[in-house]
Formats: structure tokens, sequence, C-alpha cells
């Protein structure tokens, strides 16, 4: 079963230069309980993907096609009907720890407003002294020293690692049937992004969430995920079980990426690096997005734009595996 | 003081650096208040080599220090207490002018480190102020058709309308124009997508190659420091635990810090499982006795709390490590 | 390409978008002739300062060859015309679209008589206090330590007066006049800039590009010019775009209270003030100039605030 | 660590100080630039034109202006710090006696009507961030446009005339009705006097007598705030924290009012302190059209008389009070804010 079900979105955003398309029509399934790394790099769209499922697009997006929760279409869902639906039945990670949490309120507050929520939505009245000891079984789970300290903590007196894991414990807390983690470790060192990746692992399964781990680095999306979705700019290219992505990538890109990723030594071997950057959306290139960065271009590349073909049960959006016809 | 890594000629060498800053405000009102100060130990007492024509790396997390033990090396900070020699000479107040030429730095965030309303072409002629306008402009020119960008295309633009792998370029560019023979490359890639970050790795190895330049290479990438490093040094909390050979350290890690580091690295291979380390680096105001890894280390036993391990040449000079477990006689001790 | 970034809201998601390869000079200029309050307020601030320049010119050249009626060849009217009971008080027609004042001079050609001083009080009022608060407030930044402190302390001095009791003491001080309006107004304008320009420096000094620069042995005076206070000015802009309304209207009210251009010399805070006491009945003789005070004002305010839109990229709402 | 805390009030009373100091130096300054010779000194203390040659050194020795300049300085300090600013060159009386009886009316409007326009500012600043864009959004902007570039004299004169004169809904001018007989100054305040003695008449022609100079202040006054309240609450919406309040499932409103609000209010603190100097200054030209008997009404007519040494003492007391009101706003933004307080 589908937890998510993507069909033909496009999300706009409107700037003083016109309109752009930062995602272009997108077809996705995310099945029920497993984890899915949606991979690309900046300028991608890969962080608007999140906020177009959540609907918290900043004023200047909007949504086209159909988003599925289970089966409930959300694009065309009242905001009232939409807010019941954040919290016990999406809930978010952000990207910045520095700026997730509100700077005015100590984290016991932050984490009763969300039972509230929760307790509300049960037809339940909040009571505070048991909210305070699910808050803090919580806060133990996601594995924080000192809960009770922490509880009476200010967000700026946290450092990012453990202001990552009080968000995680708030969406432990509201028992969301999808996590959607927005690079929740780019802004972390590596020893304690091992720590978080580890835990959202571990809950993931525990609880039985699915997850959508959303991130630039293919590295770390192949450590949590069991299917990765390859972005760029604004179109899956690729989108297929871990293993295969990793160890036979169909997508020039997807190749691309793996191969510039540093390894060994600079004596023995000098890194792979597609040529070029990603394009500018307001200057896409015509046919194949990838095209002008592409080691295997050919004529039709740049005539038309690729559609999405499956190949070993993965699905890729390139001419070297679509034998159609030429239009 | 022996060499402790290499027998190679080095171009830098630091001694017993210190680098300490106030923690607070520490105004008239709080001296008058017998206030104790408290300081926040950034560098604490670290000495380092750099070999001439070779890549030394300098990793570590985020308030290792790194990044002020590099800052320090260009003389763009004075350390509290230590010891720089640039090519055998003690850097001074007086030959500070001097030195300088010699060095240059490129930072991690091409976007503050550009001045946005300059042109490319003035940004790279600036540390050429000294020369005629001509002999700037094809000292320019050179420097960044050197770094793979075209100059008629570029140098009039300006940096604020270049893209981060462009930016970086120009960077580098500026700080070749003047000749330098050490360069300091603080992140050079971090803030750059991966399919750019390759482009300009590869970029610099090339320019090493041609030009013998030194370099620092600091990151947090210890996999990118791997890549492009002859010689490594690993920092924790203000001190450095590991020292060497680049591939000696990457095929035999010592210390505990450097192998769960090597460990929490998420690589290309699905399934594998990740071990992080437990806790967070601690705080530099008062950090632990003893090791200051010894609250998050496995292996950890008393008299790393109590004893400050040195840092020590294990196997014949190329890898040091500062680590009660290599020490010989820590059962009598 | 900010604008974009911002306009859009998210950080890394439109950084692609945001290469279009446009110069970001041509983004802000864009959104400025793209944006409908903008475009209306620096039409009212052209057709403002364009008059100005121009009565400003006639004014100057009747003053120096002595030909006084050269300073209202192009107002319908006189403005200095002596009084004339028989055209006191006229309501507007299209002989006197404003009206007349109880003098029978034409409302109209004293607002446009008026102008160029108004426009020349603005303009050199903010860059005075410009070019005095960004060099004290880049030193201050810059050295930090006690040079900042004594500067900052001396800036909280003046800018506890609230500027118009100031200037109210000061232009008593000096003498009435034009020039003292414009030296006290100077006086209680700096300091707020000097605090602007200490602020963006503070953030300036430890960019890269700054500390290169000293490490290349670049002169320090080249730095805190070309790298600092060039820097510092583009935010610094957008405010002062709004000040020279607000010193239009701080000019406007002080000649309200009498102090400054002294009878028989029109002003548009005067001229609103002279007529209070005719209000209800000759209700044009003080609307008008207050009306030519506020569209002016507006129009400054308009550019002012578009333009920090567009500098600081917070576009995100239109 | 409320050490801390205590160290930055003391801190902030400490720079407080100074800048009064600074202050009463800098008026000394401009005294002595103005009137560089004892003689022209003295005679802005006689006050009149008439006087004797040995009447003038009288006053110069009574006054020590044959000293040298910093022990008039010091003088002068020590002085202004005791509450001694001289005697009125006009009304022959000591300058703090008058200025006792005019600075509670003066602060008394003021600060009704800077709480009136912190409201207004406020609701309308966080209203226009919540429907950017929209017609309200618009709405706001026309409306706070029109109030913030029309001159102070513009608004208080549409008022006098509208609600005094046409309307004859309240009184035109003066702090209260002059039949009435003013209670007995206990706290010097009027409002409360009246309202200390049960003098209700009093206090409801207080009251009365008040609403259009506070209106007009206030109308002047709160683009400024709206325009500061709007752009700081698009940029707390903006943030990361106000979209995790949303994904928690929390409505609308209680997003606004639990997150955005307490955030995007502590610019307006800051603000609000400037304001004041603002509608201090804004006060002169109110009392002048309202009759109304406050500092500034006695300001405009020491200008009028040319009374330097009232003008010159009114300009200290209005920066003391505006230094007195940026330590409390420095004081409320640490108590609002924990990243100050805590640091």
């Amino acid at each position: 079963m589908n937890a998510i079900t993507i069909r033909d979105l496009s999300v706009f955003y409107r700037t003083p230069f016109g309109m752009v398309k930062v995602l272009d029509g997108l077809d996705a399934d995310f099945e029920e309980g497993r984890t899915v790394g949606v991979v690309g790099e900046s300028g991608s769209g890969k962080s608007t993907l999140g906020f177009a499922i959540t609907r918290l697009l900043p004023p200047a997006g909007s949504a086209k096609g159909s988003i599925r929760f289970y089966d409930t279409e959300l694009l065309s869902l009242p905001q009232k009907r939409m807010r019941e639906i954040r919290g016990t039945g999406i809930f978010m990670v952000m990207q910045d720890p520095f700026s997730s949490l509100n700077p005015v309120k100590r984290v016991r507050d932050q984490l009763i407003e969300a039972l509230q929520v929760k307790y509300e939505r049960r037809g339940e009245d909040l009571d505070v002294p048991r909210a305070e000891k699910e808050a803090l079984k919580r806060l133990s789970d996601v594995k924080l020293p000192d809960p009770d300290l922490m509880m009476l903590k200010y967000p700026h007196q946290l450092s990012g690692g453990q202001i990552q894991r009080v968000v995680i414990a708030m969406g432990l807390l509201l028992e969301p049937r999808v996590m959607i983690a927005d690079e929740p470790t780019s802004a972390l060192d590596v020893s304690i992004q091992a720590q978080v990746i580890a835990l959202m692992k571990e809950l993931q399964q525990n609880y039985g969430m699915t997850l959508i781990f959303v991130t630039h680095d293919l590295a770390v999306a192949s450590a949590v995920s069991d299917r990765i979705l390859i972005l760029y700019a604004g179109k899956m290219l690729e989108f297929g079980d871990v293993e295969g992505v990793i160890k036979e990538p169909l997508h020039p890109y997807t190749q691309g990426l793996l191969k510039s990723f540093p390894a060994g030594s600079y004596k023995d071997h000098e890194l792979y690096s597609l040529k070029g950057m990603p394009p500018s959306f307001f200057d896409l290139p015509p046919g194949c997005r990838f095209s002008p960065r592409c080691p295997y271009v050919f004529d039709r590349c740049t005539k038309e734009e690729p559609r999405l073909v499956q190949v070993n049960g993965r699905l890729v959006r390139c001419f070297l595996y679509d034998k159609s016809a030429e239009q | 003081m022996t060499s402790l890594l290499s027998s190679e000629e080095n171009l830098v060498k630091a001694e017993d650096i210190k680098k300490y800053f106030l923690a607070e405000k520490s105004g008239l009102l709080e001296r008058l208040a017998h206030k104790r100060m408290s300081y926040i130990k950034a560098v604490d007492g670290v000495s380092v080599e750099i070999p001439k024509n070779r890549t030394t790396a300098l990793v570590g997390e985020s308030g290792s220090g790194k990044t002020t033990l590099g800052r320090i090396l260009v003389t763009l900070e004075t350390p509290s207490s230590g010891k720089i020699y640039y090519g055998g000479l003690l850097v001074d107040e007086k030959n500070l002018k001097e030195v300088r030429k010699r060095m240059q730095i490129v930072f991690q965030n091409p976007f503050e480190s550009l001045d946005p309303r300059m042109s490319i072409r003035e940004i790279v002629e600036e540390p050429l102020f000294k020369l005629s306008a001509d002999e700037k402009q094809s000292r320019a020119k050179a420097a960044l058709e050197a770094v793979g960008l075209n100059y008629n295309d570029v140098y009039y633009r300006k940096a604020r309308d270049l893209s981060g792998g462009q930016r970086q370029r120009v960077a580098i560019a500026r700080a070749i124009a003047p000749n330098p023979e050490f360069i300091l490359l603080d992140e050079p890639t971090s803030a750059l997508d991966a399919s750019v970050q390759s482009q300009v790795l590869n970029l610099l190895v090339e320019l090493k190659k041609k030009y013998n330049y030194t370099y620092l290479f600091i990151t947090h990438n210890i996999l990118v420091a791997r890549y492009i490093s002859d010689w490594i040094y690993v920092m924790y909390a203000g001190k450095i635990v590991e020292a060497g050979n680049t591939e000696e350290v990457f095929e035999k890690p010592l210390h505990p810090y450097t192998k769960l580091l090597l460990r929490s690295v998420p690589r290309l291979e699905p399934g594998a499982k990740l071990e992080p380390m437990e806790g967070e680096a601690p705080s530099l105001l008062n950090p632990p006795p003893g090791c200051r890894f010894s609250p998050r280390c496995p292996y950890a036993f008393d008299r790393c709390t109590k004893e400050e391990p040195r840092l020590v040449q294990v196997s014949g000079g190329a890898h040091a490590v500062a680590c009660h477990l290599y020490d010989p006689n820590r059962r009598w001790k | 390409m900010d604008i974009i970034k911002k306009a859009v809201g998210f950080r890394g998601d439109v950084d692609a978008a945001a290469n279009t390869g446009v110069p970001q000079n041509l983004t802000t200029w864009y959104y400025m002739f793209h944006k409908k309050e903008a475009v209306t307020g620096m039409a009212i601030i052209v057709v403002f300062l364009v008059w100005s320049a121009l009565e400003g010119t006639m004014q100057a050249l009747a003053y120096y060859v002595r030909r006084p009626n050269l300073g209202w060849v192009l107002l319908p009217h006189d403005p200095l015309a002596s009084p004339n009971p028989a055209l006191s008080l006229r309501p507007p027609s299209l002989a006197y679209p404003f009206g007349t004042n109880l003098n029978g001079q034409d409302i109209l050609s004293r607002l446009l008589y008026a102008a160029p001083k108004d426009a020349a009080a603005a303009m050199v009022v903010v860059f005075s206090a410009v070019v005095i608060g960004g060099l004290l407030g880049v030193m201050a930044g810059y050295y930090g330590g006690w040079t900042d402190e004594i500067l900052m302390r001396v800036t909280d001095a003046f800018l506890a007066f609230p500027g118009l009791v100031l200037a109210i003491a000061l232009s008593m001080l000096i003498g009435p006049g034009f020039d003292s309006v414009l030296i006290s107004l100077t006086i209680i304008w700096w300091p707020i800039y000097a605090r602007l320009f200490r602020g963006q420096t503070l953030t300036l000094k430890y960019r890269g590009f700054v500390e290169v620069s000293r490490l290349f042995g670049v002169s320090q005076l080249r730095v805190l010019f070309k790298h600092i206070f060039m820097n510092a000015i583009d935010p610094v802009l957008a405010y002062m775009a709004l000040d020279f309304g607000t010193v239009i209207l701080t000019y406007s009210t002080l000649a309200f209270l009498g102090i400054g251009i002294q009878p028989p010399y029109p002003e548009w805070g005067s001229m609103s003030s002279d007529g209070l006491s005719f209000f209800p009945s000759a209700w044009w003789y003080t609307l008008f100039p207050s009306a030519t005070i506020l569209l002016v004002v507006i129009g400054f305010i308009l550019v002012g605030d578009s333009l920090q839109d567009a500098l600081s990229g917070r576009v995100s709402d239109r | 660590m409320r050490s801390n805390f205590f160290f930055f009030l003391v801190r902030r009373a400490i720079n407080a100080f100074v800048t009064l100091l600074l202050l009463i130096l800098l008026v000394f300054v401009l005294i002595h630039v103005v009137l560089p010779t004892p003689e022209a000194m003295a005679k802005v203390y006689i006050g009149s034109t008439h006087y004797t040659q040995s009447e003038l050194q009288s006053v110069i020795v009574r006054y020590g202006l044959d000293q040298p300049i910093y022990v008039q300085f010091l003088n002068y300090l020590a002085n202004a710090l005791s509450g001694n600013f001289g005697m009125d060159s006009l009304y022959k009386v000591p300058e703090m006696q008058l200025l006792d009886k005019f600075i509670p009316i003066t602060l008394e409007f003021v600060v009704v009507a800077i709480f009136l326009q912190v409201v207004i500012g406020v609701l309308t600043g966080g209203l226009a961030a919540l429907y950017r864009g929209k017609a309200v959004d618009w709405g706001i902007k026309a409306l706070y446009l029109v109030s913030w570039a029309a001159p102070v004299f513009l608004w208080a004169t549409l008022l006098q005339f509208g609600f005094a004169y046409d309307l004859k809904l309240l009184p035109s001018m003066n702090v209260a009705n002059p039949l009435l007989t003013p209670p007995k100054p206990i706290t010097g305040y009027p409002l409360i006097d009246s309202a200390l003695e049960g003098d209700w008449s009093y206090f409801d022609s207080l009251l009365q007598h008040m609403v259009l100079p506070v209106l007009a202040i206030a109308i002047t006054g709160f683009g400024l705030t709206t325009r500061m309240m709007r752009s700081s609450s698009i940029e707390v919406l903006d943030r990361d924290y106000v979209r995790l309040a949303y994904m928690k499932g929390l409505s609308g409103g209680k997003v606004f009012f639990g997150t955005v609000f307490r955030n995007a209010i502590i610019p307006i603190i800051t603000l609000t302190a400037v304001q004041f100097g603002f509608a201090i200054s804004g006060a002169v030209v109110i009392e002048d059209i309202f009759l109304y008997k406050g500092m500034g009404f006695f300001l405009y007519q020491s200008v009028v008389n040319l009374d330097y040494v009232a003008i010159l003492t009114t300009t200290i007391i209005i920066g003391i009070s505006v230094i007195v009101a940026n330590f409390v706003a420095d004081v409320l933004y640490a108590l609002v804010d924990p990243r100050v307080r805590l640091e």
C-alpha cells in the first residue's frame, strides 16, 4: 500500500521574473513502512517536494497535480482538513536545526504544544503531568542525555544535534504515519550525523513509519533508505531500490554522481567529474535537462524530452534505455 | 625538537600553539566585580609541520579548532602563545609582511570571500596592487585561465553574478595570482554541490602538480581529505589526536576517534551499517580532564581521565598518535 | 540573484534558478520597474526632483544676474507678489488652481517656488549625514575597543535628543534661516547613520574578502573605503530613500513652528501654518501645502520600501 | 546564569549614565559655542535689555562665568545632576519649578499615545503580514502611508476642526476645563491625582481634553510600528520554526499568537523607545496647536521668547526621558528574548 502517491505533480514559484516550474510532472509512490531517499543537488527541487506534500509552500509557490495521502487527496483538501493531517498524519523535520525551534519558548512547552494537538484529536483532555511524563519518555527514546534538564532549556542552549533529536522526539509524540526529513543532517557533524541517521532508521523500523529522507548526499541516502529517487532540475531521473541505484546506476547523471564521490587518493586516480553545472530554471536546455552535461549525449537528447521507462524494476528517464521510436 | 612526522623539508612549522578566546564580554565592570574569566580553548597546545610541496590535510569536526589553527598559520590570527616558523624563519612583527607575501588563502564560502561589488578582474588583481597595470592584467589573465575560466568571459562580471563553483575558481585564481608558496584551503569545497566539488578538487590537484604549491587543506570531510592529501592531522577539541602519512592513517587508524570517525562516514554501500560514536564533542570552556575524547571513548581506562596523552610517534616516524593505548609504559603509570 | 531566492522563500531550491546570468544590479532595477508602488514612488520623486532642479537653477540665475523675476518665469504667478487685498483668499479656480492666500498670492506658485529648498534640504542633510555617519560608523566598527565605545556613547547622546527638539534648540542658537536649519538637521541626522554603518561594518569586517585584503597588505584606507564603506552602503540606500521623506517632514514641521526660512519667502510647512487660522472656510489655504508634503513624502517612502525589499531580497509577499 | 543578566543590567545602566553625562556636555558645549564670552552669557541670564554694567558684573560673578571653562562645566554638571538648572530669565523662578508642572502633563498624554500607537501598529502590522499581498494588506499599507507621511500638524489640525469645532464632540484646547479647580498635587500627575482624590469631574475633563492630542500623536506614529511589525512578522513567518508549528497541526490562530507574535514583537520594543522620542518631538507641535500646556508648549513659548536657558533645560529633560525609555526598552528586550537574558 502506498502511504503517499504522487501523480503529475508540478510546483511553481512566482518570482519577479515570472513563473518558474521547480518540480515538473513528478510521479512517485512512497510505500507504507519504507524509506525513500530523495537525492538532488541544490536547485533540483528536492526541498520543495516535502513542502508541497505538507502544503507548506511559501506564499509565492503553488502546486498542481495530485498528492494522495493513503486515500485522501491533499492538494484539494480544505485548509482545516489539511491541518488535521499535519502532525499526526505527516510530520516533517527541517533542515536547519538552529531555526527549527521557537527561540522564545522552552523545549518543554514546545513538546506539550504538540501533545495538545494529539490529545485534542483523540477527544481527550490534556493532563499536563502525564504529558510531561510522555515527553520525557520520548526525549530519552531519542537518546538525549538528561531529558529532564533538556525540558527546561531554551533552543539556543542546545547543540544542533540535540535540537534535531528534540524535533524527532516531537514527531514521535505525534506518532505520524509519514515522516519527511528535509536534510536533517546536513548542518551536523559527521559523528552526530551518523547518530541521527542511526536513530531515524531505528525509529522508522520500530514504529513502522514511512520515511521520506531528502538529502543532497547520495552516500547518506544509501545509508538510510530502501529506495532512492534522483531529482535533477525539477525532473525525476531515476527511482529504484537502493542496491540497484548504487551498484549499477542507469542514468548517466546517477553514474556521474557516484563516480565523483571522493574515494581513494589523488595519487591513484583522478576523480571523475561531470562537466558544467546544474541549469537555471529560467534557462532550461531543450530536450533532456541533463543533456548539456551528459557524456553520452546524442541527437535525440537535445530535441525531445525523454519519458520515464522501466528497466530492471527501476524507473529511469533516459533515451539510452528508451527504445521507442523517435517521434 | 625533532621532526614529528617525516624527513621531508618543512615549509611551515608551528610549535605549541595555543589560542584562547574570552568566552564573554570582559569590560571594566566584570573586572571590578572580580568575575572569573572563562576562556574558550579553541587550540590548546598544538604543534604541526607542513611539508614543502605537499598537501597536508587538517581534519576535524566543528569546534575542533581546525579553522582557528589554519588562520593562525597564515598569520590572520595571533596565537595566545606558541611559535610559527616559516621556511625555517621565526615569524615575528618584523618579517610579517615578507612572510605574508608568500602565503595565500581560499575560504570555505565563496559567497563571503569575494567582494560582491568588485569585478572579477579587480578581485584577482587586488593582491597584485604593487605591479604596473599591464603586468597586473597579464598576471590576472594567466591566473584565471589556469583555473579554467575564460578571461574575456568573466573579467568584467561581478562576483555576485557567478555560480558557487565559478566563484570558488575565482577565489583560487586570486590566491595563485601573486605566486605564493603556501596556500591555505579552508574547506574550499564544502559549500559546493557534489558534481562541482570533484571539479574543484581536480583543479587543485592539477595546480599543485604544475606549480608545486604547498597546501594546507582544512576539511571536515575525511574522504575528501584522504583523496587530496599526502599528510594528515586529525584534530579533536583543540588537540591533535593523530597525525601521519595519509595512507597509513587510513589503512591503520590508531586513535579511537579516528577509527570511529571513519566508521561514521556514510559510504556508497547500501545496507552498510553506520556505527556512530556516542555523545557530543566537549565544551571548550571546560574540557574534560585527561584525554578530551575519553568521555566518548569506548576504550577509556582510568588513566585517560587523569592524564593528558601526548602526541608520540609510532611505527617509525610516519605516524603519530595521542592516546594512552599506544603508550608502551601504560601499565606502570 | 538573491531576490529570486528570497522571493520564493526557500534557501536551497532556487539557487540554480537564481543563476540566470543576469547581473544583480539589473535584477534590482528590474524589480523596481515592475512593482507598481515603486514606479509610482519614483514618478513622484522624479517630478519633484526635476522640477526642483529646474526652478532651483532659475532662482540661482535670478540671484546672480539680479533679476528677481527670472525666479518665477516658470510659474503661473509671482509667488512673492505684494499683498493685494482684492485677490485675498480666492478659492481654487482655473486662474488660481490651488486658490490664493491672505495676501492674494497664488498658492500653487508659492508651492512650486518653495520646492527647490525642500529638495536641497533633503539632499544636503541626508548626504552629509551619510558622509559623517559613514566615516565615524565605519571607524567605530572596524577599530572596535575604546574608539567604538566612545563613538557609540556620543551617538547615543545625540540620539537621546528627539530630533525636532534639538533642531529647535540648535537653530535658535545658530540663528534663524535656511542654513542654520540645514546645519542643525545634519547635526541631529548623522548619528543614526553612524549606527547603521557600524552595524554593517561589524558584519563586513569578518568577511573573507576583508581578511584576505589584510593578508595581501592592501592599505587600510582602501580596505575601509572600498571593501567596507562601499559594501555597507547598499543596505543603507533604502534607509536613505525613506530618510529624504523624513527630512522633508521635519523641515516642514520646523517651518510650521516658524523656524527656518523667514517670510516673505514661502515654505510648505509655514504655508500650512499660515492657512490654519482660516481652515474650515478657506480650506485650500492649509490643505494644498499639507497635501504636497504628504505626496512627496509618500513618494520617498514607496521607493524606500521597495528598494529595501529589492536589496534585502525580502519580496516574498507579492 | 542569572548573574549575567545582572551584569547586563548594570552595564546598560552605566551606559545610560555615561550617555546622560555626554548629553549634558553637549548642551554645555552648545551654549558656549553660541555665547562665547562671559558677558554674552550674563546677558542671557539677566533676560532683559535693561541692565547696568555693574549688574552684568554681579551676574558674571554670581554664576561663576569668569571661571575656567572646565570649572564652569563641573559646576553646570553638578547643578544639572541635582536638578538645578538656574533661574528662568523670563518667569524669574527656578527652571525646575516650572518644568515640574509641565513634565507630568506631557508625559501623561505621550505615554497614553504611545500605548495606543503600539496597539494599533502591532495589530495592523500582524494582520497585514498574515494577509500579505491580499486586499487587507494593501488597505493597511495605504492607511499607514497616509498616517506616516503626513506632517504632525496636518492630523492635529484636521482632528481639531473635525471633532472639536465642527462636531463639537470634544474640547478643542487646554489640558482641562479651566473653570474647574485642579486637584492638589500629590504625584504631580493630574490624571492620577484627580483619581486619587476622587475628583471625577476633573478626571473626566482631563480625559476629554486628552483624546485629540493623543489621537494626533498616535495617528502620525503608528505607521512606523505597523511597517516594522509587518516586516518582522513576515520574516518570522518564513522561519522553519513557524513551519514546524504548522507541522504539528496547530491552527493558524494558534501559530500566529503562540509562535509568530512573540518573536515578531521583539524588534517593536526597541522601536517603541525611539518612537517615544519622536512622540515628544511631536508633542511640541501638538501642544502648540491644542494649547495643551505641557513641556512642548513651554518649549515653544521659550523659542518665541528667545529664552535660551529654558530651551536648553527642556532639551536636557527630554533627553533624559528618552535615555530612560531606552533603558526600559533594553530591559524589556532582555526579558522577552531568552537569548539576551541567558547569554
